[in-house]
This record gives structure tokens, C-alpha cells and sequence, in this order.
């Protein structure tokens, strides 16, 4: 036993008297219902201090190359864009960080209200109807997506786009693995980099409950949700996986006939955080709320009919339903949902614009200017967002760790999940890629192929 | 008032490089349909605005940083603001996810590193960092029961036995990765009934899931017995280490008989729960499930650590990426400070914390169930209804008046009116003597005055709130006076 | 509750690295009546003690970032987290004072930029960021003026003049330096008073304090004239900066004919008053008083940067090191972001909104002088006194239970019952709009029933307070119950 | 005219409204009561972006080498010791940073406590009566702490020890050159380095209004104050100029006879700051309450009767005594003496003691091996703290810059202040100083000398 600890506050007095009120002779004797039996002796090192423990991982952090280090041309699912210093200040209030679930509404209206303005932030977004208070991440709120539509639908298949994000696809099959559920992949267009619609068309089956499609897809590429919308039959949902900085730029998926939409929030403030935490956003039909997993905030009155806010809808929740729920989901990414709230509020609609544009024209600026580079060929000719496909006549882990050298992040090496792919790439940029950088990488790579 | 009416158009609160944008018009690449027309309806604030409406917010919040949260099975502990530090380090948070393996070096050896130590803290051989909450780390584990008898050819294998106090996402979990799930009472003590439990075991169970100690704070002291039964009828046994705050350096669920253990970082391991999240709910296996473990996990090679996807019976992926790596900077940072005593100690206080304010509250309200408990225990509340003309809501209710955050109400759900309280280790005496203090007024107030509780709170930033009717007809999202 | 009342003998906060004290006592090296017998009564607390209890303090505060803080003369203007942010970086908070200079050449270039852009924000010719404060620059300029005519030879100039309407700094810092002090009254529009100047100015005067616009946000149209009345006296003119938010790039002290200003970074360039400090108060001078200024200067040579102590008339050391640092580095970051454009914006609606809350106001209690004013207006209160039966200062307390701050009261002394009222220019139109109807709100209130206006505040954390029997019998540190 | 500005929310059209109200046509009309002839052109940059704005001062702030990056033996004033993390994270709450001074009692309680409890911790430390709530730093504070001498006392000398910190000595005689007030210096004893008792009591003519020491001095030397005192005519004030972690090592100088305890605040838990911000605080004795300078908190009760915070004594200050002030201070150091408080609070007493014991028995050890090499010779024979003076073989600059060779910031040179001190160097250990530190200081010293 320790006798002092910073975090733990008792001293050996109080331990003493507080023995003596229990009626026990010592801590251990509190423990006497555990079997003796599994007495061991713990094989940790022994406790330390803040400042050895700061230096301790503070040298783990600099032995990796973080972005700020880096020319960022990678995206893939987490992106780095610029996030002003005003939302770390405020996201790391402690009343924010350091409450619990709002099970106590009067005393949790700060985390209420941060909820409820974020689901109309998203629903905004989207489009759509309403949104839930976050998911885990993007490919867990597709999986769930996934689940929802078979829920609803009652039919066992699933159909998902090949140009999905990859681990997206995976989650989705180890999530539907459980419910023995089909998940059938359907193939892009070789030329455009969109979803194939004939074979999109001759897998529409009467046992489909939902079809999951990228908006853009992984490829950049931005798919015609009208057209596939308009392929669907009627009750087949329609599930739509966003990036959410696009949405400024692109119609809304709920205006093109989106069930479901649903995403990774990273991008709206949240740090890469090596891949996680960021958060999965959730969006749906009004039709459709009873059925949607996850928290959801409403608005109400109180007593004196003041405006205030709860969660609802709670007996769709595990802790209310148990094995009848909706979801298991308990503990989601509200902190990260609030961050991105306060990304949204501080950028404002012109502001999360204006980011989807300089995204958007660095990326076709980069792409037409690749294409000119000898060794350099396109390979989707769809429009897109701020992702795109070359391939090159070099192998693209060459490419890479020569630009590494120069503190540049490569785009990313396709052939990992497409092995059809071989030499493409995945190129990204966002508006915290600067001019500078662009005119750098063409020049190393000028010098590379 | 909402951040959208404090909103006037034209006013901004970004800034942003002014870089040239090369002519480049999105109308001349994206289908005239595909672009949008209206833009999202975000507000338009100004910087000050915007810090005051979130600073306001957070003043209308509770928490931990505020005072007592004795929220049964959350683990409510400090959160020390050292591991905010660390983990806010650019070298961590600054980091893609895709990036070459040579340069993430810092960041595996984090992850490593707790998996190691999380494996020495339990008891068990292998874990995975992957799932982001508990219910996820019970999700992956159903899932590789389910894996695990299908590789076996055992798919007969078809239901989960969850005891009635178990916690929601057992069931919902055990349900979500396709088995039926068969609940079995507990006896008269709080724990498992072995004959409830004998009669429920055939060779249909896949697993059976439980919490050491339960949601009513205490041991199961059959559990050898109970892993005997479990495995002697091939059944695998799942820890739910939402309790492993009571048991840390005293016992591991590892040597108790547990095949298979979810861990909650933010519980445990003192990572915050920012108002519900993120969490992180490692799991772990013995040897025999190792190459079940949803894919990637972290190896350490002679080349150095590496991201490791070729397991033979892996579950696939649960989630993109690695995990909540932000949040397991924090738990490794946690244990490296507490060490071999300071995590046996945390769990010794944690117990005799809530064995104090047990026997203190015992007083007034009656435990549900006899005798020691462990970091938690329950109370029954019905002599409330009965003496004192109040619910246990009421009286949580009006503990918001005097500043402390209510205990879990109504969990579990086997003891009626239940009143689930633990204080963790980080709360001092005084602390724990005020809770027994306003735990009395209240009682006294309710003897003079029920109506006076049942109206509470008063002090609060808004009262008793209408969730009836916010079900029933949901205004989930805002929506502008005019329209 | 104090935090010594929370303190409990034996609990304990901090950790540090054990490392071997070689065995070294004390007592083998200190006489014994040097050393300590009793530690000092510190509190003590684990970490999460200190972490509610501070936490709690600051939700007794109100704040920039809580609302409206329409203070006169404080600029209580927005400051920006990026700044904070910056100032923080380990390159700027953890350098030594006395490191080698050619290790702390970022740090040096901080300080010669910010020197540059103030001379041209101000239209001098030489910085000083020494003063800590506004007072403390004013001091310094004083003992520049001291010095001045000292070397000079005309040590016959032994007063210095000050307008009634002065901040309490100017005489005080003019009689800190030995000055007597001349105070003259102001003329019916509430500016300088030609003929009582002229009157005043003899060759016994060393300088004359201004700040133009002055505290009733007046801009002193004779500005011109003043300066050449001073001048052709041989009186060096003194411009208090308190006011410079008013004017920055419209125009410039220098230009008006100012010898020696001093500025407050924590005022117009946003960095935060930190409940009353640090600040930091930069001295700029005219060529002729350059070699005035205290030491150390930045200079840029072909060496790059250094700490230049080789002023031939230097007043000296006004502090130890090179001044507020770290309030110095926000400041650039400030005048960065704003850039030309900016500041000049900054100044033009700070002016835009003190004219459009005046003119709002206006219809409500009277401006003490009429017309158009620059960043700060002044109100007559005698009118709540005649109509309303209430005081300004009572006025001031209801504001605090609408939630606004209420502006500065009783200054400048020449008006009765004076509002001072600075809105700055980060306030949106809704918050003066609101503040108008807090306002009428209250005169409102008033109409009907005095007292309970004279009563206010109602919602705050603590009720109106009894400073006279605190300063009669000052209580200013905790004593333990016992003794 | 800017148009949109993150810091300044107006719109155009809220512009056009609010002249209109004013009833002026544009914002140039606001000016018109400024003379036309001040028209210019601001000669500065163009506005920027918070990301660009970040980089550039972080860029500045890396070509500065921080003690994170060095072996930290160098003290003389502003001293290198761990700052649990909590403090910051307390301190940087924005009620905190953005509050004004105190004004409005009723809604600054926050401020108001703390800096009460802040007097308390001082005149505990210092073991006086009473403590006003900051100055802005050390110099300053024993600079204002003669004035009060002579205030007091109404004579026109004042007496400083040379021991006592060479820019203090300036301030001094730069504030008292504005009263004419005489300032005479007493030299040190050669041996010891404690203050020349001989020379003093030689010194103490009619004309003293007060004597300033060092305890320790800036030597590290502890004088030995009730010596001292005892050599002191009755109304000679005796100010006190103290390191504030020494005072848990070393008798309060309340207890030695001291009427004024000053000293720079820094070293709890203030960052080192390029020298500044860290504050100056002040003790003194009750009956001396109403000569000291600064804002002192008092507590009182409301009209409930509830214990509360209020400014007291204002009618020393300056916004009500104007010319009479005690002092012309208006703006202090809150904000670094509430950072102070708060680590105060996280040490609490037994913290601070082994902080102040790890720096002396550190700066002991280093003292006695150091002496063991060749070329290093004793200075002073006196009572030390944390810091002594030795004097080298070879030029004290040189040895530094070797040591800097090895990110080591090695002792000051006293030659600089002292020319009589020919190869002097002071040391300084704190408890931020590692034993491995040590080991490597004196192994690169081996080699050097």
C-alpha cells in the first residue's frame, strides 16, 4: 500500500477512522470474499512522477514525424486541415471534458445544448431530416447504417460499392458478420471512377435492404446520388457515407434522395489523432428515428416552460431495451461532436466553404499540373472533390520515400487494397496544403520520375 | 438562447491563409446538379461569440473538475490534467494515420506498451486497442465467441446467458452479434444463482457473460466454480471490466477463468468521459483466442513495431484506423504515474471508499443486499416511497440543489428503486461525509415537506424538464421562428 | 470555503522524481536560528482538491469571455486564444533571462519588432519595453522628463500639469517622480482650457500629462496648440496611451506633437488583464529624448540582436530583466493578425460603437457633454439621482444581475455620478442593443420602486458588501478558526 | 476600411444602421473633430491569418534555445523549477486570464478569494502580518519598499547591501532618483560573502530610512538577519529581499525582526518567461498596512451575512488619493500571483519543503565535488542556499560556451556585475536539475579545466 498519492486524497488517519466506522480491521480485510486462491504479485513497474512520466512520453511523441513537420498530400479517411486555436480553448473546458453522460439533464444543459446544435449542424450538412449526437467513427456509423437498413427493411443484403473506403467495407462485413447478414461489393466504372451502375443495377435483388455508396467515394470521385437514387427501388435505402467538408460544396445528399447519410467528422475540427478519437456522424429521415442507433438530444420545457433540452427517445437505447436496442452502442464521441460544433460555429457556412473551395481548386490545380509531369497518367475522369487517382510509371512506394525525404507525405499507395490498381495513387489536398508546398512537390517529383 | 439565433449574416469568425485560388470554379468540373445551392445553414459569428456561447455552455455543466459524481459503474475519477497535456503533444495528435510505419515509431510503442501492461493487469495473453467504447469492446468479444465456434464447427452455439444485473450492453451486445440471449436471476445474496445457472448451461450457450465484481459491487465468490461449469460445457466466460476498478493488483480476471475481457480506459484508467464520450474498451483473450483478434494489432519485431493483420481467424476490422489512440495516450500516461502500488492502491481506496459511505448511507437507507461490497453498492429505495412519501428520483433530484451529482438511479434493475453509488478513490473523506450529510437533509426535508423534494431541483440552471412529451413528439434539431 | 479550510494534515498534491539527497541536512550547514521550525501554513490538498476548488473560483468570476464589459478606459476589448497559444510555446515561456544572447535570438526579434511597429503605430522614434504597466510607463516617462531637464540644466522645472479629467495614474506617477503636481480645470466642453493652461505654463513646468482623446472620450481639438504652447515653453508633452484604441491608424501621438507616450498593451493590443495584471507599458520617446530611455534596449546590429545598455542619459533600470515578455509576445501577435488595415478598423468601430451606445444612452440618462466622441462617452448620473431616487453606483449593481458588467462609475471625478462607458470594438450591435435595454430595464425598475433597486444585486454569487467595515478594520488573511 | 474580421463582428449592414442611428454618413464623419493636417498612411504589413500568424512566431520562438532543451545551473533571479501541470491548466481558465480588476465585488469573488488567499500564503511564507496582493516583480517591489521606508520614516537615505541582486540596486536608485532620495551601498564581506557588518554599522547615521539585505543574497548567501536587525536603530525599517522557496528551508525573516519582506514571485510556479511575467510580492507589519503600496483584498460580509471579498484601503491608491498615493501602481500582477497561489495550493507545505531541500542538498553536493576539481576554488565560506560562487582557472565565458557545446547553461559570470570578481561564477541548482545532470556538468568540466 502507498501511502501517498497526488490523485488519491486519504491519509493514514482518515484510513484508520474510516476503518473503524466500516468495522474492519484493515483495507485487506475488505477484500476478504475474494479467493486467496488468486493471490499474484503485479508485474508493473513502480509509480513515478508527473515530469518523468511528461519527458517519458513526450520523447514517444517526438520520435514520430507529426504533420505540422510535413508537406501533406495523404488523405484517405482522416484529413489535416487547419483548425483555429479557439476551438481546442474552448473543447478542453473541463466541464466539457470531464462530464459523464447527461443523465441529469438540469445539470448538463451545457452538453445538451452543444448536442442539439450539433444535430442541427449536421442535419444542415446533410441535408436530412435528423441526426443523432455522433458515432463511434465513419465506418462503424456505416456499419450501423447498415444494420438500421436491414432493421428496417427486414431483407439480408447489403450492397456496398467496391469505392468505399476499404476499411469501411471491412467494418462493415465484420458488423454484419454477427447477423449473418450479405454484403455483396459492386464495382467502379474503370474510366470514371463512379460506382458501376450496370452492375449496381443487375445486383438489385429483392432480398437488398440497403445500398451504400461515397460521397465522394474513395477515390475523390464524386458519385451521381440522382441517378443511383433513381436506380433504386423505392424501399431499398439509400445510404450515403459523406465527407463532411464536402457537403459545402456539393448538393445535398438529402435533397438527391438519401435515406441514411452518415461519415467521418474528423475533418470538422478534430486533430488526425493518428486515426482516432474523431467521431461518426448519423443522419436520417424523420420516418426513420425510432429506428436510428445512437443518442439523440431533443428539445423541451421545464417546469416554468423555460426552453431546455434532454435526451430522447431512450427506450431505443441498450440501457432501456437491453437485447431489443437498437444499437449497443452507450458511451459515443459526444467531446468530439461538441468540437466540431465549435469548428462549425467559428467558421461559420462561409467559412467551412470557403475551406471546400480552396480544397477543391488546389486539387484540380495539382492534378492538371501532375498530368503535365512525363511518367504521370490520369486515371479517373469523373469530377471529384479533393481526392484524385494518377498512377505513375514508377512504383508509388519509391515515389514516396524519396518525397519523405524532402518532408513531403506522398498520396497513398492504392495497390495495398486495389491490387488491379498497381502504381496509382491517391493524392489529397485541403486549403492547410499551401501554394508553396504544391510548387515543392512538383519540383521533387520532376526530379523523381 | 442557440448559437444559430445569436447568428447574423455576414458576420465571420475564421480566418484563413488567402491563398490564390487558380481560377478554378467548381461549376466548370461537377454536374450542375451535383453543386449545391444553398449553403448549410451554420451560424455566422464572430470569434467573441462564439468563446461565449461554448464558455456559457460549459458553465450550465456538471462534472467531474466541479464536484462528487458517485455515478454507480461510470467510475467517475480525477482526470489528471497532465494526461491532457500529453496527449495534446503534436508529436501524438498531429498524426495521420497512413503514415510510412518508420515514422510513427513513438506512437506504436505507445500502443504496445499498453497492451502489454494491460495483458500483465488482467491476467490475460493478447489484447486488442481497436474498439472505441465498452459496448464495443462486448461487440468484438461476441464476436469472436461466434468466430471461435464456428471455426470449431460448434454452430449449434447459438445463445449468451447474461445474469439479470448485468449492464444494458450485455444483452444488446451479446443480441447485436447474433445470439439469443438468455437472462438467469440472481439469488438472494446479489450474485449468481449456480442452479439458475446449471439449469441455463447446454451445449446451445456460446458464452456467458459477466461483471466481477457485479453491478451491485459484489464479488462473485462461485467464480471458479462458475469458470469450471462455463468451460467443462465448452463454454467460453466474457468479463465485463466496467468493475476492474475494484480489483486492480487484488485479482485478475485472467486467473478468475475469463476467455475474453473488454477494459474501459475511461472508467479504469482515468481517461475523461467528455459528457459521453470518447471512450476506449480494449480487449483481451487468452492464448487460445489470439488469432481471433480483430486486425491490426501492434507487434513488436526486430525491425521495430509493426501493424500486424495476418491473423488467422481474425474477427476483420471493427473500426478504421487503431482505435481511440488519443484516448489510450492518456491510460498509458495514468499507469506509468500509478505503477505496480499506485494501481493496487487506487482499487484498496476505491473499495474503502465505498465501503465507508456503505455503512454510513446504510444508516438511511437500507443496502439491497448485506455485508461487504466492493467499489460500489446499491440501495434500495422503496423505504423511501414507503417512509418518506418520495422517489428515488426525487431525492435525486434534489441532491442537484446541494451541488453533488446523483448516484445511478433505477440500475440494476433487479432492486427496486435502486440507488447504484460509487465514489471511486479520488474523493476524500470530507467529501464522502458531506454526500452522507445532504443525503440526511434531504431525508429530513422529505418527512416535513415530500412535495417540497418531489418539486426539486431549484437552484439549478433550468428545472424539472418535460421528457415525456420531448419523446413523444422529438424537436431534435433547430428550427428557425419564421418558418 | 477557503482552501486552507480544505487543507487536511498529511494529504498531499504534488509528485516530484525521487532522487537521492546525498545525505545532506540542513542543520550541518545553517545556523540554527536561521533555520525553519515550523512550516509555513500552506494548505494541503491532492490534486483534485485544488482542481475544484480553483475551478469553482473561477465560476465566481465574470470575464471578458462571459459578456459585455463596457469599462472606461480599460478596453476591455477580446483576447485571442491564438495568442495564449503563442505566448505558451516552451521557446517563449521557458527562456532564461540570462541565457547567451545568441541563444534567444527569436525572443529578441519579438522585441525589436513589436519596438518598430509601436513607433509607427505612435509616430515616435524610440521604445522602451521595460514598464510593466501603464503606471509604470508613466513613471518611467516622468523620470525621462526629470532626467531630461537635469541634463539640461533646468532644474528649476519642478511641476508637472495634469487635467482635472486625468486617470489618477498621471498625478501620481508625475509625484512619484518628484513632480508637483499642477491640476487645471477643464472648460465646459470637457477638454483642456487654453487660457487656464496658459495661466499655468511657467518655466517651473517640466511637462504637461494629456491623453487625447481624453477620459471623457473627447479628442482635443487644440491638440496642435497645445503642443506648440508647451514647446515654446520649453515643456515636454505627455501622451497617456489609456486611449489609443480611439485613434490607431487615424492618427498618431508623434504627429500631434507628443515628446514621450506610453502605451498599454493590455489594453489597446489585447492582451488580457488577468483580474488586474500583468500588463505591460511601453515608453516610446521623440529623438531628442532617445537617450533617455531605460536600459536595455533591443538593437539590431550586424550581429544580429542585442541588449544595448549604452544610453548616454539613461534614467537607468526601471526593472529588473527586459519587461513583460510574455505580454509582449501576444502584443506582436495581435498587431500581426490585425495588420495596417486592421488596427485601423479596430479604432474606427470602437469609435462606431461608443457613438452609437451614446447616442442610444443618450435618450436615457444624459451625456455629460454633448456631441460626436470617440471610444468612450461619459453619462451624467445625476439625473438617477433627481428622477429615480437611485445612485449610479446602485445603477451599476442591478446591471450585474442582468448579467452585464457595468461600466466604469465615478471617474472621471469632474463628473457627478458619472457612467464611463468604452464599449471597445469586438462587441457586436445585439450586446449594445441589449445593454440599452438593461438600461431602460432598470430606470424602469426604478420608477416603480427605488429600493429595490438600491438593493441589487439579487442573482450573483454574493450580495452587496460591506466595504466600509473592511477597510476600517482590514481582515487580509485567513486565520484559522482555533486562535 | 477592412470588411470582415474574425475579432470584429460588424456587417456592413449593421455598420449602415448604427450611422443612421448616430445620424452621421460614414465613419470617416466620427472623425471629423480630428484636425486634417494628422492624415497619414500607416506604414505596416497587410492584416493576416491565425495559421500563418501561428507559424511565424512559431518559427521565432524555435530559434530560441528553451530550458527544456538544457541543463538548467544558472539562477541569479529567475529560477528553473517544475510547474505541476495542473497550474497551468487552472490559471489559463479564461475567467481567470480575461477578468478585470476587481471592481465589482460581487461577480469578481473568484478573483478576489484567490488573491486573498494568495496574502495568506505570503504572509505565511514570510511570516509577517500583512501582504498585498502583487507588485510587478522583485525589483520593483524592494523598490517600492524603500520609498515606504522613507515615507515612513521621513528621512532621505537608504541603504542597500552590494550583495543584493545588481539590477534590483538599479531599480532602486532609479525610483529613488525621482524623490532624490540617497542610496548608499554597503559592501560584502570578502570571506563569507555575507553583508560587511562593520561597514553597515558605520553607515547607519541619522539620515537611514532603511536597510535592504538579501536572504539569501545574490550570492546565495544566507545573511543572518537577526544579526542584523540587531545593529539597527529601532525605526530603521528592515526590508527583506527573499526567494520564496527558500522561506520554507529558512527561518521566516517575520521571526528575525524584518518590517518589510519583499521578493520576485517567479519561482512558484511562474514559467521563466524571458524574466517576465513573474510578480513582486510585499509583506509588511500590520501597523505599516496603510504606507504599503498595491491592492490588498479584505474579507467582509454581505448583507446576508455570507462571508465575501472586497479591495480594501483603496484610499492609499492612486484612482483615490491621486498625487497622495502611497504609489502610482494601478495594473499588478494578478494573474502571476494567482499562478502562484494555485501551485502553492498543489505543493502545499510539504511540497515546497522537499523542493526547497532537493535544491539545496543538490547545489551542496554540486558545491563539494566541484571544489574536488582542479582549477576551482572556494569564494565564500557563508551559509548557502541553492546557489554559491566559486571562482574557475580559466574565463568563466569560455567555460560557458564550452558547456553550451553540450546544452548545458553553466553558472553566471559575476565578472559582469563585479568586475573585482575576476573568474567568479555562481551556480545554481533546483530541483528541475537531475542528478544525471550533475554527473554530466561535472564530467564535461573535467574535461574543459
Amino acid at each position: 500500500m502507498k501511502e501517498r498519492h497526488s490523485y488519491i486524497p486519504h491519509t493514514p488517519e482518515e484510513i484508520k477512522s474510516m476503518l473503524e466506522t466500516i468495522g474492519v480491521p484493515s483495507i485487506e480485510e475488505l477484500f476478504s470474499d475474494v479467493p486467496k486462491v488468486f493471490d499474484f504479485e503485479l508485474a508493473l513497474p513502480k509509480g513515478s512522477d508527473e515530469f518523468s512520466v511528461y519527458r517519458e512520453m513526450k520523447s514517444l511523441a517526438e520520435r514520430n514525424t507529426n504533420l505540422e513537420q510535413l508537406a501533406v498530400f495523404r488523405g484517405g479517411g482522416i484529413y489535416h486541415h487547419y483548425i483555429p486555436f479557439v476551438v481546442q480553448a474552448l473543447a478542453s473546458r473541463s466541464e466539457f471534458l470531464t462530464a459523464y453522460t447527461p443523465y441529469q439533464a438540469e445539470v448538463s444543459q451545457g452538453t445538451l445544448q452543444a448536442l442539439y446544435e450539433f444535430q442541427t449542424m449536421i442535419v444542415e450538412l446533410t441535408g436530412m431530416e435528423v441526426a443523432n449526437s455522433s458515432m463511434y467513427d465513419g465506418a462503424t456509423a456505416v456499419a450501423e447504417a447498415a444494420l438500421m437498413a436491414v432493421r428496417t427493411n427486414r431483407k439480408d443484403k447489403i450492397i456496398v460499392a467496391k469505392n468505399v473506403h476499404p476499411e469501411y467495407r471491412e467494418v462493415i462485413r465484420t458488423y454484419c458478420s454477427g447477423q449473418n447478414i450479405k454484403v455483396e461489393e459492386v464495382n467502379f466504372d474503370k474510366n470514371s471512377g463512379n460506382i458501376d451502375l450496370e452492375t449496381l443495377k443487375s445486383k438489385l435483388t429483392d432480398d437488398v435492404s440497403g445500398v451504400i455508396v461515397g460521397y465522394p467515394n474513395f477515390f475523390g470521385v464524386i458519385e451521381d446520388l440522382k441517378i443511383i437514387r433513381e436506380l433504386l427501388p423505392e424501399k431499398v435505402m439509400f445510404i450515403v457515407v459523406a465527407n463532411p467538408i464536402a457537403l459545402s460544396l456539393l448538393e445535398a445528399p438529402g435533397k438527391l434522395g438519401a435515406d441514411i447519410v452518415v461519415g467521418e467528422g474528423q475533418p470538422l475540427g478534430n486533430p488526425p489523432n493518428f486515426g482516432g478519437p474523431g467521431f461518426g456522424f448519423f443522419a436520417t429521415l424523420e420516418k426513420y428515428i425510432r429506428k436510428m442507433p445512437g443518442r439523440i438530444i431533443g428539445e423541451t420545457k421545464d417546469t416554468e416552460g423555460r426552453t431546455g433540452y434532454v435526451m430522447v427517445l431512450q427506450t431505443r437505447e441498450q440501457h432501456i431495451r437491453r437485447s431489443k436496442a437498437t444499437s449497443n452502442i452507450c458511451s459515443n464521441h459526444a467531446h468530439n461532436a461538441v468540437t466540431a460544433a465549435i469548428y462549425m460555429s467559428v467558421m461559420g457556412k462561409e467559412g467551412l466553404r470557403e475551406v471546400a473551395e480552396q480544397s477543391f481548386a488546389k486539387a484540380h490545380s495539382l492534378k492538371e499540373r501532375l498530368l503535365k509531369l512525363e511518367g504521370v497518367t490520369e486515371v479517373f475522369s469523373g469530377p471529384f472533390f479533393h481526392e484524385f487517382v494518377i498512377s505513375f510509371n514508377k512504383d508509388v512506394e519509391f515515389i514516396n520515400s524519396e518525397l519523405m525525404k524532402h518532408k513531403i507525405l506522398g498520396p497513398l499507395n492504392l495497390e495495398k487494397w486495389y491490387p488491379e490498381m498497381k502504381s496509382c495513387a491517391l493524392f489529397c489536398t485541403t486549403e492547410a496544403v499551401r501554394n508553396a508546398d504544391i510548387e515543392f512537390l512538383l519540383g521533387r517529383l520532376e526530379e523523381i520520375l | 438562447m442557440t448559437i444559430f439565433e445569436k447568428s447574423v449574416t455576414g458576420r465571420t469568425g475564421y480566418t484563413l491563409p488567402e491563398e490564390k485560388k487558380d481560377e478554378i470554379r467548381p461549376s466548370d468540373y461537377i454536374p450542375e446538379h451535383l453543386l449545391r445551392k444553398e449553403l448549410p445553414g451554420l451560424p455566422e459569428c464572430s470569434e467573441i461569440d462564439v468563446v461565449r456561447h461554448y464558455t456559457e455552455l460549459t458553465r450550465k455543466n456538471y462534472s467531474v473538475d466541479n464536484g462528487f459524481y458517485p455515478l454507480g459503474s461510470c467510475t467517475m475519477k480525477y482526470n489528471p490534467k497532465l494526461n491532457e497535456k500529453i496527449a495534446a503533444l503534436e508529436g501524438f495528435s498531429l498524426l495521420h494515420p497512413y503514415e510510412p510505419i518508420e515514422k510513427v515509431q513513438g506512437a506504436l510503442e505507445v500502443m504496445y506498451r499498453l497492451q502489454t501492461l494491460l495483458s500483465e493487469i488482467t491476467g490475460m495473453d493478447a489484447f486488442t486497442l481497436q474498439p472505441a467504447a465498452g459496448a464495443h469492446g462486448e461487440l468484438t468479444g461476441m464476436l469472436i465467441v461466434k468466430k471461435y465456434f464456428e471455426v470449431k464447427g460448434e454452430n449449434q452455439r447459438t445463445k449468451v446467458i447474461v445474469p439479470d444485473s448485468a449492464h444494458g450492453t450485455n444483452p444488446a451486445s451479446a443480441s447485436m452479434a447474433g445470439f439469443q440471449v438468455v437472462e438467469i436471476k440472481s439469488n438472494d445474496n446479489g450474485i449468481i444463482d449456480l442452479d439458475n445457472l446449471e439449469a441455463a448451461l447446454d451445449e446451445s450457450v456460446a458464452a456467458i457473460m459477466l461483471t466481477n465484481p457485479n453491478t451491485l459491487g459484489l464479488f462473485e465468490k462461485d467464480i471458479i466454480k462458475i469458470a469450471e461449469m462455463a468451460h467443462k460445457n465448452g463454454t467460453l466466460l466474457y468479463y465485463d471490466g466496467a468493475n476492474l476498478n475494484a480489483i486492480m493488483g487484488k485479482v485478475r480476471p485472467g486467473d478468475m477463468g475469463f476467455d475474453i475481457v473488454h477494459l474501459n480506459l475511461h472508467k479504469t484508467f482515468s481517461t475523461p468521459h467528455g459528457m459521453g464520450g470518447p471512450g476506449s474498451g480494449p480487449v483481451g483473450v487468452k492464448g487460445h483466442l489470439k488469432e481471433f483478434l480483430p486486425i491490426p494489432v501492434v507487434d513488436l519485431t526486430d525491425e521495430g513495431y509493426i501493424l500486424k493483420t495476418d491473423l488467422s481467424h481474425s474477427i476483420g476490422r471493427i473500426r478504421s484506423f487503431y482505435g481511440n489512440f488519443g484516448v489510450v495516450v492518456k491510460a498509458l500516461a495514468y499507469i506509468l504515474m500509478l505503477g505496480k502500488d499506485g494501481l493496487t492502491y487506487a482499487s484498496e481506496i476505491a473499495v474503502l471508499n465505498a465501503n465507508y459511505l456503505r455503512t454510513r448511507l446504510s444508516e438511511l437507507i437500507p443496502t439491497a443486499y448485506p455485508g461487504l461490497c466492493k467499489h460500489e453498492f446499491v440501495l434500495d429505495g422503496t423505504k423511501l416511497v414507503k417512509e418518506y412519501g418520495i422517489k428515488t428520483l426525487d431525492l435525486a433530484k434534489r441532491m442537484l440543489d446541494y451541488g453533488v451529482h446523483p448516484p445511478t438511479i433505477y440500475f440494476p434493475l433487479i432492486v427496486h428503486e435502486a440507488l447504484m453509488i460509487e465514489p471511486t478513490e479520488t474523493e476524500n473523506k470530507d467529501n464522502l461525509d458531506h454526500f452522507v450529510e445532504v443525503v440526511k437533509k434531504i431525508l429530513e426535508e422529505a418527512k416535513k415537506d415530500p412535495e417540497f423534494v418531489k418539486n426539486a431541483p431549484y437552484n439549478t440552471p433550468i428545472k424539472r424538464l418535460d421528457e415525456v412529451t420531448a419523446s413523444r413528439k422529438p424537436k431534435v434539431r433547430w428550427i428557425p421562428k419564421e418558418q
